[in-house]
């Protein structure tokens, strides 16, 4: 295990440490607790935004507390739930009389935890509570017929969510409002990704799994969770052809259809190679007549030091559109 | 029996917890993520040092200690499940302070309750409640037929080892396993050990 | 070799059409050479600022040019330089009348191919052009003695360069200004960086060098350029004390002096570990009575995907504060 | 001596590069980054097709052309330089259409004041200096004694060899071999072993 850490055990609370010693004038933490990080710049009668997960995806999830996207964040340690205790003593901290937005990932542990955390803060606090969970990777299941649970895991798409909700809060929509564009944002976004090399939990010490030294696999979650499947590693061009043929054809998309695109990467894939996936998804989507209203490229959701990357495609209309449009400010994410 | 009993009963699941924690991380290791031998050693633990101070009469407040401690200290998926057994058991059987065998069957029929309200699982989905099940149908047959808790308690630790074993049998649909579709038939859920290991302590918490 | 590339040789092509399809409103192209990016939006009368060296450093050099920083950049192959052809060609067409500063990084072919662009846009276009090297990497050679020629490498630390200089051109500054600025900038700027692991350049097709499983090298260069010392991997905190101690020692600073802190990693080492080393330089620099103005954290100079890091302290005074301070908008920075 | 016999020398110098080429690459690969071999083979070959079609009569413009060509394409630290070279013996011999031995002399003098210009080298530094110098102390001396041409050449390119190997005991101060620093060392330097080649290729244009 390489790693620049200190004791593998400190690894969570000495990373946060850093991130508030870095951002003090977006982010700080509550209930003496480092990892219930809450906006510095609270905004009275604004609908609060929290979520969380386990640590391992920065900037995902604590990178976009900040003005004009979320309020507060639980972590817990690296792909472990925060506890239901520390999620209502963020609820607590960032409702201000409007209700509160959880928007999390579709994991077991993370549901369980936020559903209990939305019934103490009813219960205890007589706080509004309403969830929106993302889960939008096609390579993870199908999808869900009519009235049937979603299993999709959740990955780098919840941004879009983070980002759109975010908006609307902070034009000051009610809380049904804000979770009505949350909803519209997860329903109508998909992410693919491909991996190419395993990461370290630090605490763990040895790679999650195995894989060849010319192999690649597609599909794979942000924790390592098994893809579609496991091959020879191929061009750029032929993995982001396989990647949006599943991705377009889950929605589906018309001649004319609008998106934003979200290029990804998963820890160590480097910026030149994130720009050779941008190119050939531009192509791709000409090829099939989808306007493309705004790249984001980089580093939104990894898994560590992970080398892959995915892709997300947020279909718009020009409600997302305005919001996705607006500005924001946070550690991770700034857009005039 | 009263709170007494029940710090006894979470200090015997806290022990068997701690001498498994290897082979729960085992099994968790080739289905999930391994971590299932730490966080229910923890946990039980966590639940076990909040009330072992003996001075809760209130059994249902006792339980709902436990449950809060441990969905503190091990907010897993196993553990925030365990933990909202506890806090359903604790909310059935507040007021109390003395249990009947009848009160026993209803604290793990609420545990189960906990659990299924929370997780939404169904018997026959590969997870913790296929081995809790059959040891609570067990339990209740006997206490039903006046045998003594026990007879009752030995059958239903009996009847969740059964359960156990059966999972094996079964596609996961939940949690990290189901990630592995049908490849993870064949696999033994690692939550269902749990049940059996906790139905365990209860047949030995009456025993010595 | 494991990247998401297609031919190594259209690697710098295709990242560059990537790029100009991510950024259509911050930066084009001229002379028909997507190697030759300029800014999208010319600010008539302005200093122009051009930079430029090898690929493979995104988002050096390329993601600086935009609105307050940089306007003009050209870049070469993998870790080599571009060519004084290009140069001039950016020359020509960020110019507005006022000049253009060249800075770009301590390096030979860097060096020679600037300079004779200089003189080429000097001769054959009349167009004045000034030049400040950055060269700050203290692993890489001693300090150069009054008149002496600095042989120090430039690293990550010119982003700082870049930042302060843009600002002050951004404020209509004439050349001789702006250059004043840029070189007080590049004189109060000291790096050090340490490499975990090395990096393949695509046309190459294997690493660079080879280091030990438990091993780290201090003082490494961006493109592997032999460091201070190799030995056993160090908890992060050592390893911070001792880059710290190398760079402080350096200027020197005296009790109470203000500084700027940049955090970069390399290429693949995870956010969360730059955070670890950003705690320990927070604790550091308390016990030196320096104080930190302002944290930057994250990807700013790269090495592909070598894993490692670098520390950058800009020592500050009220006028270098002020242009730090200044908004600016590029791919890869933006400052509100 | 005209242009054409410029084309000529230019022509021998790209051959010599082309079939040295993978010599140069091992030789930089130890002390730099081991594109020598490929930026002076490549480097050479433009030089030479920018003015092979022979319609140039005036010497300094077809040695400034032959430079600007290399620049462009191989913007390395030697491409550069000596496409530096180039261009400096073509602004000292713009005019001329033909060359005496004199003016050869005056062509290298230049070619290396054009390097020294542009890389603020000196003679001792462990660079390509340290083999075109000696070499053309040795090309001046010989034709200041009144030997023929090809007998300086010869003797110019036995000392470019010699001092090539002179650097062996050099430390390098220039470029990625002065990250070495003592360690540099007991190595050759691959520059002056491109002034060796140019030399070579100098005396072979006059033989045949
Ligand atoms: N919805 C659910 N209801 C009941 N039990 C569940 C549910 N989902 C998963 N489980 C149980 O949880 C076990 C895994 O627990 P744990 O190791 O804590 O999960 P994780 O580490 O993924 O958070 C499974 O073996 C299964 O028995
Ligand atoms: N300032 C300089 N003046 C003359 N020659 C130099 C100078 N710096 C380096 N060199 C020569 O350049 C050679 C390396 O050239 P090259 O491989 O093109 O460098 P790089 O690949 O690092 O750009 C060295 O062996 C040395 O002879
Ligand atoms: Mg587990
Ligand atoms: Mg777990
Ligand atoms: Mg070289
Ligand atoms: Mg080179």
């Amino acid at each position: 295990m390489k790693k620049i850490i200190n004791k593998p055990e400190d690894y969570v609370n000495e990373m946060l440490e850093g991130l508030y010693i870095a951002h003090p004038d977006l982010i700080t933490y509550t209930a003496d607790d480092l990892r219930c990080l809450v906006t510095a710049n609270k905004k009275e009668g604004k609908v609060g935004i929290a979520t969380g997960g386990g640590s391992g995806h920065l900037p995902l999830f604590l990178g976009y507390v900040g003005l004009g996207m979320l309020d507060g964040c639980c972590v817990g340690d690296v792909f472990q739930s925060p506890s239901a205790e520390q999620m209502l003593a963020v609820t607590k901290e960032i409702d201000s009389g409007a209700g509160v937005l959880y928007i999390y990932g579709n994991y077991n542990g993370d549901i369980f935890n936020f559903d209990m955390a939305a019934e103490m803060a009813d219960f205890e606090e007589g706080i509004r509570v309403e969830s929106v969970v993302a889960g939008e990777d096609v390579a993870s299941a199908g999808p869900a017929s009519p009235g049937e649970k979603n299993t999709r895991r959740g990955v780098a798409g919840i941004v879009f969510v983070y980002k759109c909700a975010g908006a609307a809060a902070d034009a000051m929509l009610d809380l049904d409002e804000v979770k009505r564009i949350a909803e519209k944002a997860a329903a109508n976004v998909r992410t693919m990704g491909v991996a190419l090399s395993p990461c370290i939990v630090p605490r763990v010490g040895k790679p999650g799994f195995e894989i060849g030294e010319d192999e690649m696999e597609i599909g794979m979650g942000i924790h390592g969770e098994t893809g579609i499947r496991r091959g020879k590693l191929e061009p750029a061009d032929q993995i982001v052809t396989e990647m949006l043929d599943k991705i377009v054809a889950d929605i589906p998309y018309v001649s004319g259809d609008e998106v934003a695109v979200l290029v990804n990467g998963l820890g160590s894939t480097p910026l030149d190679e994130q720009y050779i996936v941008t190119r050939r998804i531009d192509q791709y989507l000409k090829e099939k007549n989808i306007k493309v209203h705004r790249y984001y490229v980089g580093e939104y959701a990894t898994a560590i030091e992970m080398a892959g990357f995915s892709i997300s495609l947020l279909k718009l209309d020009d409600e997302l559109k305005k919001y996705l449009e607006a500005p924001a400010r946070t550690p991770f994410f700034t857009q005039v | 029996m009263n709170t007494i009993y029940l710090i006894k009963l979470i200090g015997e699941i806290k022990d068997i917890m701690a001498e498994n924690k290897d082979y729960l991380i085992q099994l968790d290791s080739v289905v999930g993520d391994g971590d299932l031998g730490l966080t229910m050693s923890d946990g039980y633990l966590a639940a076990y040092n909040a009330i072992s101070d003996g001075t809760e009469t209130d059994v249902g407040k006792l339980l709902y200690t436990a449950g809060k401690a441990m969905s503190v200290a091990v907010p897993s998926t196993m553990g925030t499940l365990m933990a909202s057994g506890f806090m359903q058991a604790g909310k059935v059987l507040k007021g109390k302070t003395e249990l009947t065998d009848y009160d026993i069957v209803e604290l793990f029929s609420a545990y189960m309750d906990g659990v299924m309200n929370r997780g939404k699982a169904k018997v026959g989905d590969k997870t913790f409640l296929d081995g809790l099940n059959p040891a609570l149908i067990a339990l209740r047959e006997r206490i039903d037929k006046g045998e003594s808790l026990q007879a009752a308690a030995n059958a239903s630790a009996k009847a969740a080892e059964e359960g156990f074993e059966n999972t094996a049998t079964m596609i996961a649909v939940h949690g990290r396993a189901a990630t592995r579709g049908e490849m993870s038939r064949n696999l033994k859920d690692p939550g269902a050990a749990v049940a059996m290991l906790i139905m365990k302590a209860f047949a030995k918490s009456l025993a010595d």
